[in-house]
């Protein structure tokens, strides 16, 4: 029941939050939702019974598809994840204001719903309805609340995405009909047998959906907009969370449904992963706007993952599998300062700030920290997931590792560019009275911080975590 | 009668109808050439009937075969009937508004 | 007591949260009592280590399991030997010297600022005895960066300056290239054995090809450039100098420059079994160490010119490993570590009494104001200079001999570099402390001697730098009077065994020392004599001079030749690929259609005659598809 | 040559010219009298293929009611040669020569039936035509559609008076 | 058999209604309860024993797909009156005549799902069509009402005339009006081969159901007539006529395609892509919800036409499934439409703060539409796409109709966005809580079907 559980609180709470009118309550009912939602799936996954986590009842008998879940490592880390980081999002926000904030996080909880769907669905189709029902809150979400350009950037992302998920939705049709079983479920897809044109076809079908989901380079042009144009607390959602979307489905997905495909396709995949890991981060060098940089570099690191993918070896995935959860934290934390600063100085250009470290010390060094965890410094960590990809990919082909390492430089250039016109130097005019976080923010920021650390220090627990994954995805078939 | 030549006859009919259709733009005379068109397939209808009840005979005196393609044409007659009365109320009702029968005329309604 | 090893990197760590959450409240006594008595903490800690190994062996600690995949398990473990115990010594204890200087030297910040220095300066500490103890490549890479990381920190130390934030990202991007060098070698270590631990590595190393081995050696050897400077990785150590003194002395002097020597050392039995790499070693290392003194000759900042001076000694160091002086390498560290420590904290209590005024054209005459920093100053100088019996001359001496049974060339080069040393130490020396006050007047006015805790490192320093030397005193002189080497001897075990023994004749090497010593004896007079009487002249240096002063324009190379081109293409990337190029494209397919919209519509001309004739057209059309299906079925098969 | 041969020749001639007469001329009162001509041609056609029936049904309703409804409508209209539109003459052009492919199109096909080739039409005889069998058939097999044709004839009254009723 | 007595019957109660009684209400009261009448009385031919049993001497053939078609037809029209009576009653005086004409509408639409054989087609097309050219032209004043209708009514006559050439030439090939045999040529004795007058039959009979589904390039008229008909009647049109009219296009062709051989998968999958093409993209640049929405059905009518293309059992059970969402959705938007002061997408700027449930109901109206999971117009269109894959082979027509589905989503979205992101004063008139009531009822059961598909398909089917 527990998966069950896990995706109605969200969806009913969203649903309910729909008609409470009142910012503050709606805010804090927001949070209860959310801390609820974590509680069950701590105690689910840590301490719950292990048949508790999965859950099948008849959904479409005549379509052959069940309303199944499951919680594999991967899914266990993610729901972690999702769970983990909307009040996290949450208590950050609390003081942003919203208009119609009742619709506001009612969507918001929604989005939650649709997240967690995707990661316990065990069956194609209702994957696929959750795919699309993450979407259409964020859709709505960054359309009413977003920056100027919103309504067409937001438009954008939305058919662009859309699109990938209806290929997708023909390729499951595919597959669905090639499967003897006649069934939807992810277990008997691991069981078809294709012919190799068949395979190749469906397998990009299935492939471009989540390459422009992650996204990878060149399917990336959608998101640095809508990272820049959405509210905040919705981008941390996006490049939090969603962004696993694309991972984790490639995992779940693509490499055991069409194993042969996904290795006759890994250099292409790779290479265009690689080459979108540079691009980003030499485009990153040369952006004056905190949220697209962040954005780029995001997308750095998703090309890094995606090649990992695409090693097929344990290491790499291990990377991936940690570094999925990893991103997503230290992501988050990114968005948290950079929202703080926007809110705060109500810019986020480099070059109208500066000198932020003597008005905010505490801002300054949280922030720093979060920068070197986003270039992958030892113990923090990012540095455990990178390792481990690079290796992998490393152990696929020192040439390509060795082109994707110089990211890592550029990595080091770019966040400490940006780190060095935000905090140091001395304070021009915006800044001139900028104040120290505080509360909330400065508390979350912390927490956020700590788990960097600690995961930096003592990764051991997420690899356990996730072994199981990787062995059932390489081992079998 | 070969039956060709019928067909040819009436296919010629039918297509000198719709070049009416397409060449003229009183309206009333498009309803024309349309009734055209219908006359040239109860023509073609009535023959095909009697070609059918031809072959039938050889085998059965009696035989009804083909009475099915005059009641048809019936059938269209009365369709027809009902659709001109329909439609010279239309064509009446637009001259009323615009006087005029101009198929061109009215172009409201476009891209 | 070795078990009891995780101490010594705890102490600092410890200081670092203490000193870094607690700095608003801390009052400024308080904080340096705890950033300096950590570190004293852990260098008792590390002295019984020191004893300990001295009395029986090393071994390895292991705290717990720090990542464990199938292909690989890497354990956070300790390396506790002879020369990791040696290298803890020298790190806590010039370490401990240090921050109590810093204590006097800093004491103008604002609390918050001096608690910071302090939790920077502890965090180095940490991460310095990581890469020490750290006993597989993996958690070698955790200090290795983590120094990189604290360097960054010091460095840009006075952030409101952005001259100085520049250098510190100077410094990290050029340590990180370094490090790539080194992960690719930790990758493809973990690839061919599946464990990055020195001892199982060490063990199995016969496992690995030739072509294995050269390439992961030369790769760590790209690490060692970044991290201990060397060309083509050395520019970001003299800009490095923007830091705060005792920084300089401690981090880019003493300890993390060194870092390169220590960990080839460390696998030393690796290079030994790469000649290729050796070679290159030491001829990046020779040539570092000539090209770095050239420009030292001409330098005009005093910290500046310590700094180049520190690249040409590391130079020398790089060489010593190249031609497989292993201990002598790891000797002139330690000597190294002593004199250069001392000459920085030495012209940090000049810059301390000059109110930070670094141009030693504007000094002279010194010695009578700053009695103790000159007589230590001068002492160093003679270290660095090699004179005998400071230390300097022994650790540099036997890196020489050792390359000179290499091969001779290496040594006379050698020689020429040390000869320049001794020139440009005592130009500086001269240019400081003798001749007449150049300064301003208050400047003159306020000058004074510096409170105890500057001047009792300065000692403590000079003494180590004095006899510093006597621990490896050359086998000509007396029978295992190298201490040092027999004490090291087991980690180079190894190497040593297939290293070919070569011993010159004792007469040959007095006259080595001899003559070396001599001349350098001739370079100092001439250099005190031709700056003695020197005044601050407006003329433009030409030719060579203008050349060395700039640096041999090195920094404009990178810049045009890596820095500028690299941005050129980002911003080609930004505005041209990404907003013409890919976004265009998609954007493209929107415009398509849309504008297909606006011209289909068209054909919705809104004239019943048009539609019926496009109807009638469009069902000739398919009488016509279907006659002629066959075609068609051949196009489609085609196609499809 | 039989006289019905004649005769159908003749139909058929008169048939097509007045068919074609009806779009040439300009004056939109002859064109119904040419289009009366073609239905009269045609009954020929149905009296020669023995379906009296028909013939006297087409002469009551096409040529009787239909076309003087037609006549009615015009002349109330009082349109003539002025008023008549006249499309352009590019238009025209393309309509006679799309029509004339679908023709075209149309006679090809007939030609590559072979299995029309001998089939002929019964001439003259076979008294499927005769009303005493047409009136059996309808009100035996056919009175479905028949009465169904009623709901045809309502709403064709219905939407006569909708439209043409003042209000 | 009962539909079509029952509907014909109350054609002319409410014809008489309209004489009795002057009060416009009571009208559309008549008309409710008559709907209810019919649908009854198809329930009862579908499932209980009392059905008016007449012997159509094989004319008409009942079975339960159409029965199924009607009873979605009938419903369908129930909630279209419902929402929409109002606007009937205002849209001219002889409101009951407009009700009489729909019902002979329902008549012809369920002799369409029953018909056998090309005469019954031919009636029951002529039945469903001369109404409609009424009801286009019922707004008398207005002269796009005038020029729709007549535009509707030439054009319609014309593909009448197709329709009977084509009928005529199957009957000279074949002897019978019945389609799928070859009788004459085994009489002849000949080699079995179909008869080029039967292909040539059988294709002039495919442009005109072309024509009458508006599958391009047969589609020109359907956005003027929309677009100029008085709006409660092109939602009428949109949904319940068009719908009939692919039952009857699948009824009539569904076991007959063997005669065409394979030209046929080509010929249609032309016939496909170039509606969607015309539909989607055409639809992008409109200005006019209205016109919009024609061009949509245009683009709706190609997805449907898949069933056509896959002629299996899946198509024909998603055939049910695609009517009853698309015309409820249809319904719902056009009844919001018509409730608007200004047609154009200008016109719904701002409705989400002035009619924030209207504006929730329409946009579940046209997620449904978009397709988007969670509304019933994902399994529709799942069902056709999924008919596709089954009958395998040509993937990529599902790819390029995927493809377009996306281009769908812009023009439905731009409404949403006037709806919700865009600053405005939506003006409508005046709005009954009934009124918004039977939306949402609408609404929810849209989701229903979305997340229940089944259910329907239970009820209505198996």
């Amino acid at each position: 029941m527990i998966p069950v559980s896990l995706i109605l609180i969200p969806l009913i709470t969203g649903l309910a939050a729909f008609f409470i009118k009142e910012a503050r309550s709606v805010k804090a009912w927001a949070l209860l939702s959310s801390v609820i939602t974590l509680a069950i799936a701590a105690y689910g996954i840590f301490l719950g019974p292990a048949k508790e986590l999965a859950f099948d009842a008849a959904w479409l008998p005549e379509l052959g598809s069940r309303f199944t879940l499951m919680t594999d490592g991967m899914g266990k880390m993610l729901v972690l994840l999702t769970v983990g980081l909307f009040p996290v999002i949450f208590a950050a926000t609390y003081q942003n204001e919203y208009k119609k904030p009742g619709s506001y996080y009612a969507l918001m909880l929604l989005s939650q719903a649709g997240l967690l769907g995707v990661f316990l669905a065990a069956d194609a189709l209702v994957f696929y309805f959750f795919w699309e029902l993450a979407l259409i809150p964020v859709y709505f979400l960054c359309s009413i609340w977003g920056g100027e350009k919103r309504i067409a950037v937001t438009f954008k992302f939305f058919i662009y995405t859309f699109i990938g998920s209806l290929l997708m939705l023909v390729g499951i049709l595919f597959l669905y009909f090639q499967n003897p079983e006649h069934s939807f479920a992810l277990q008997s897809f691991y069981h078809i047998q294709l012919t190799a044109g068949q395979e190749n076809l469906v397998f990009w079908l299935f492939f471009i959906a989540f390459a422009i989901k992650m996204p990878i380079f060149p399917f990336h042009t959608w998101q640095p907009d809508a990272y820049e144009q959405s509210p905040t607390s919705v981008t941390m959602v996006m490049s939090g969370i969603m962004v696993k979307m694309g991972i984790f489905a490639a995992i779940r997905w693509l490499l055991p449904v069409f194993p042969h495909a996904s290795v006759q396709f890994a250099n292409p995949i790779i290479i265009l992963s690689v080459v979108g890991m540079l691009y980003a981060s030499l485009i990153a060098i040369r952006q004056d706007d905190i949220k697209r940089l962040i954005a780029y570099s995001s997308i750095a690191h998703i090309g890094l993952m995606s090649a990992a993918i695409f090693t097929h070896n344990k290491t790499g995935m291990e990377g991936v599998m940690i570094q999925m959860f990893n991103h997503g934290i230290n992501v988050i934390g990114l968005w948290i300062v950079a929202d703080t600063i926007e809110q705060q100085l109500g810019t986020r250009k480099f070059s109208e700030l500066g000198g932020l470290a003597q008005k905010a010390p505490v801002l300054a060094i949280l922030f720093v920290v979060l920068c070197f965890a986003n270039i992958a410094l030892p113990l923090t960590n990012a540095f455990i997931g990178e390792f481990l990809m690079f290796n992998g990919l490393f152990q696929y082909n020192a040439w390509i590792a060795a082109a994707a390492v110089i990211s890592v430089i550029l990595a080091a250039v770019y966040t400490l560019n940006m780190v060095q016109k935000v905090l140091y130097g001395n304070t021009v005019p915006v800044t001139e009275n900028a104040k120290e976080i505080s509360g909330n923010v400065k508390w979350m920021l912390v927490v956020v911080v700590i788990v960097v650390i600690v995961l930096g220090v003592y990764p051991q627990p997420m690899i356990e975590l996730t072994k199981d994954t990787v062995n059932a995805i390489l081992v079998n078939r | 009668m070969p039956i060709q030549y019928y067909i040819y006859l009436c296919l010629t009919l039918f297509s000198i109808g719709i070049i009416g259709v397409l060449t003229r733009r009183n309206a009333i005379i498009v309803f024309m050439c349309i009734e055209l068109m219908l006359n040239a397939v109860n023509l073609l209808l009535v023959a095909f009937s009697k070609m059918h009840h031809g072959a039938a005979l050889v085998s059965d005196k009696a035989t009804t075969v083909g009475i099915e393609g005059q009641l048809f044409v019936f059938f269209i007659m009365v369709v027809a009937a009902a659709e001109v009365s329909v439609g010279l109320a239309i064509i009446v009702m637009m001259y009323r508004n615009t006087h005029s029968v101009d198929i061109n005329f009215l172009n409201r309604l476009k891209n | 007591m070795s078990k009891l090893v995780y101490l010594v990197p705890l102490f600092p760590l410890l200081g670092f949260l203490i000193n870094g959450l607690g700095r608003k409240s801390m009052s400024k006594s308080l904080i340096a009592i705890v950033g300096s008595g950590s570190i004293l903490a852990s260098f008792i800690v590390s002295l019984l280590i020191f004893f300990d190994v001295k009395a029986n062996g090393g071994t390895v600690v292991t705290l717990f399991n720090f990542i464990d995949v199938e292909s690989f398990k890497i354990p956070f473990a300790f390396q506790v030997d002879q020369l990791s115990s040696l290298f803890l010594l020298i790190i806590t204890g010039i370490g401990f010297l240090i921050h109590l200087y810093s204590s006097a030297y800093m004491h103008e910040e604002e609390p918050q600022h001096y608690g910071r220095y302090f939790a920077y300066l502890n965090l180095f500490v940490f991460s310095m005895l990581l890469l020490i103890l750290g006993a597989n490549y993996v958690i070698m890479f955790i200090g290795w960066e983590g120094v990189g990381l604290c360097s960054y920190l010091l460095i840009g130390f006075w952030f409101k300056n952005n001259n100085y934030n520049y250098a510190a990202r100077k410094a990290f991007v050029m340590n990180r290239i370094g490090d790539l060098g080194f992960l690719l070698a930790v990758f493809w270590i973990l690839l061919k054995l599946g464990t990055a631990t020195y001892g199982e590595v060490f063990a199995n190393v016969s496992k690995l090809s030739s072509f294995d081995i050269t390439a992961i050696t030369m790769l760590l050897f790209v690490g060692a450039m970044g991290k201990s400077a060397q060309i083509p990785l050395y520019t970001w150590l003299p800009d490095a100098m923007a830091g705060p003194t005792p920084v300089s002395a401690l981090i880019h002097a003493a300890t993390m420059v060194t870092a390169g020597i220590y960990m080839i050392a460390r696998s030393n039995i690796l290079y030994t079994m790469a000649p290729a790499t050796q070679t290159l070693v030491a001829v990046i290392g020779l040539a570092t160490a000539i090209f770095a003194a050239t420009i030292a000759l001409k330098q005009n900042d005093i910290k500046k010119v310590l700094a180049y001076s520190t690249v040409s000694q590391l130079g020398y160091m790089f060489l010593g490993l190249g031609v497989g002086a292993y201990t002598g390498a790891v000797f002139h560290v330690m000597t190294h570590a002593f004199f250069k420590a001392l000459l920085f904290l030495g012209a940090g209590s000049v810059i301390h009494a000059m109110h930070h005024e670094q141009d030693i054209r504007k000094m002279g005459g010194l010695k009578r104001y700053l009695p103790i920093t000159h007589i230590t100053f001068l002492l160093g100088c003679l270290a660095i200079a090699g004179i005998p019996p400071f230390s300097g001359f022994f650790s540099k001496d036997e890196i020489l001999t050792a390359a000179f049974s290499k091969n001779p060339l290496y040594y006379f080069i050698g020689v020429a570099g040390a000869l320049m040393t001794a020139f440009y130490m005592f130009r500086l020396y001269t240019l400081t402390f003798l001749g007449q006050f150049r300064g301003t007047h208050e400047q003159e006015h306020h000058l004074h001697e510096s409170p105890w805790q500057m001047t009792f490192p300065l000692i403590v320093l000079a003494i180590l730098s004095v006899v510093g030397g006597w621990i490896g005193i050359p086998e000509v002189f007396a029978e295992n009077a190298h201490s040092l080497e027999h004490f090291l001897a087991p980690v180079f075990a190894e190497s040593t065994k297939l290293a070919e023994q070569h011993h010159l004749a004792a007469s040959q090497e007095y006259l080595m020392m001899g003559g070396t010593t001599l001349a350098i004896i001739i370079v100092i007079v001439f250099a005190v004599n031709s700056y003695k009487k020197y005044q601050a002249s407006t003329t433009e240096a030409t030719g060579v001079g203008k050349l060395l002063e700039n640096k041999w324009y090195i920094d404009e190379l990178y810049d045009a030749v890596i820095v500028n081109p690299l941005n050129a293409l980002a911003g080609f990337f930004k505005n041209i690929i990404e907003k013409a190029g890919i976004d265009g494209l998609v954007n493209g397919v929107g415009k398509l259609v849309s504008y297909g919209s606006r011209q289909l519509r068209l054909v919705q001309s809104g004239q019943v005659g048009n539609y019926i004739l496009i109807m009638v057209l469009a069902m000739v059309v398919f009488f016509l598809v279907w006659f002629n299906d066959g075609y068609i079925y051949q196009l489609i098969n085609k196609i499809f | 040559m039989s006289t019905i041969q004649i005769l159908f020749f003749f139909l058929s001639a008169l048939a097509i010219f007045s068919a074609v007469m009806v779009l040439v001329s300009k004056n939109p009162v002859h064109s119904v009298l040419w289009l009366i001509a073609v239905f009269f041609a045609i009954s020929g056609h149905y009296v020669l293929l023995n379906a009296q029936f028909l013939a006297i049904v087409n002469l009551i309703v096409y040529a009787g009611a239909i076309m003087v409804l037609f006549l009615f409508v015009i002349m109330l209209m009082n349109l003539n040669t002025e008023t008549e539109p006249q499309k352009h003459i590019w238009m025209k052009l393309a309509g006679v020569i799309s029509g004339g492919c679908f023709l075209l199109m149309l006679i090809s096909l007939v030609r590559q039936t072979q299995e029309m080739v001998g089939r002929k039409a019964l001439m003259a005889e076979g008294n499927i035509g005769l009303i005493k069998n047409l009136g059996k058939a309808l009100f035996g097999d056919y009175v479905v559609p028949f009465e169904i044709t009623s709901v045809l004839f309502l709403s064709a009254m219905v939407g006569a008076v909708v439209i043409g009723k003042k209000d | 058999m009962n539909a079509i007595i029952v509907s014909a019957l109350l054609g002319v109660v409410m014809m008489f209604s309209g004489i009795i009684s002057k009060n416009k209400s009571v009208h559309t009261v008549v008309a409710v309860v008559g709907l209810l009448l019919l649908i009854i009385a198809n329930l009862l031919n579908s499932y209980g024993p009392y059905v008016i049993n007449i012997n159509t001497h094989g004319l008409l053939s009942v079975e339960q797909f159409g029965l199924f078609s009607n009873t979605i037809a009938f419903t369908a029209t129930l909630v279209y009156v419902l929402l929409s009576g109002k606007t009937i009653e205002n849209t001219g005086v002889n409101v009951a005549d407009y009700y009489a004409l729909i019902f002979f509408v329902l008549c012809g639409v369920s002799i369409l799902s029953s018909f056998n054989g090309l005469l019954m087609l031919f009636l029951g097309i002529e039945i469903l069509s001369i109404p409609l050219y009424i009801l286009t032209g019922a707004d008398k004043r207005n002269l796009k009402s005038n020029e729709a209708s007549l535009k509707y009514f030439l054009m319609g006559s014309f593909s009448t005339g197709i329709l009977l050439m084509g009928i005529t030439l199957i009957y000279g090939a074949t002897g019978s009006f019945t389609l799928g045999q070859s009788k004459s040529i085994a009489g002849a004795g000949l080699v079995v081969q179909t008869s080029f007058l039967q292909i040539a039959g059988m294709l002039l009979l495919f442009v005109a159901m072309c024509f009458k589904v508006s599958a391009a390039p047969f589609h020109f008229w359907t956005p003027d007539v929309y677009d100029g008909a008085p709006g409660v009647f092109t939602s009428f049109m949109a949904t319940i006529v068009k719908a009939s009219g692919f039952i009857a296009f699948i009824r009539l062709f569904e076991n007959n395609t063997s005669v065409l051989g394979p030209t046929w998968k080509i010929l249609l999958s032309l016939v496909i892509v170039a509606t969607l093409l015309v539909g989607n993209i055409t639809a992008v640049f409109q200005q006019s919800v209205k016109r919009m929405l024609a061009y949509s059905s245009i683009a709706q009518a190609g997805f449907m036409l898949f069933a056509l293309y896959s002629a299996n059992d899946l198509a024909k059970e998603g055939i049910l499934l695609y009517s009853a969402a698309y015309s409820l959705a249809t319904i719902g938007i056009f009844a919001v439409l018509i409730k608007m002061k200004d047609y154009t997408f200008d016109g719904f700027n701002g409705l989400a703060k002035t009619q924030p449930v209207v504006a929730l109901a329409t946009t579940i109206c046209l997620l449904s539409l978009a397709g988007i999971p969670l509304t019933a117009g994902f399994f529709a269109k799942y069902y056709m796409l999924a008919s596709v894959v089954k009958a395998g082979g040509s993937i990529w027509l599902v790819i390029v109709a995927v493809l377009f589905a996306a281009v769908s989503v812009y023009y439905y979205f731009r409404v949403i966005q006037a709806m919700y992101f865009k600053n405005g004063e939506a003006e409508t008139l005046e709005i009954t809580n009934g009124f918004k009531t039977g939306l949402l009822v609408l609404a929810a059961l849209i989701v229903l079907i979305g997340i229940f598909p089944t259910i329907v398909l239970n009820w209505f089917y198996f």
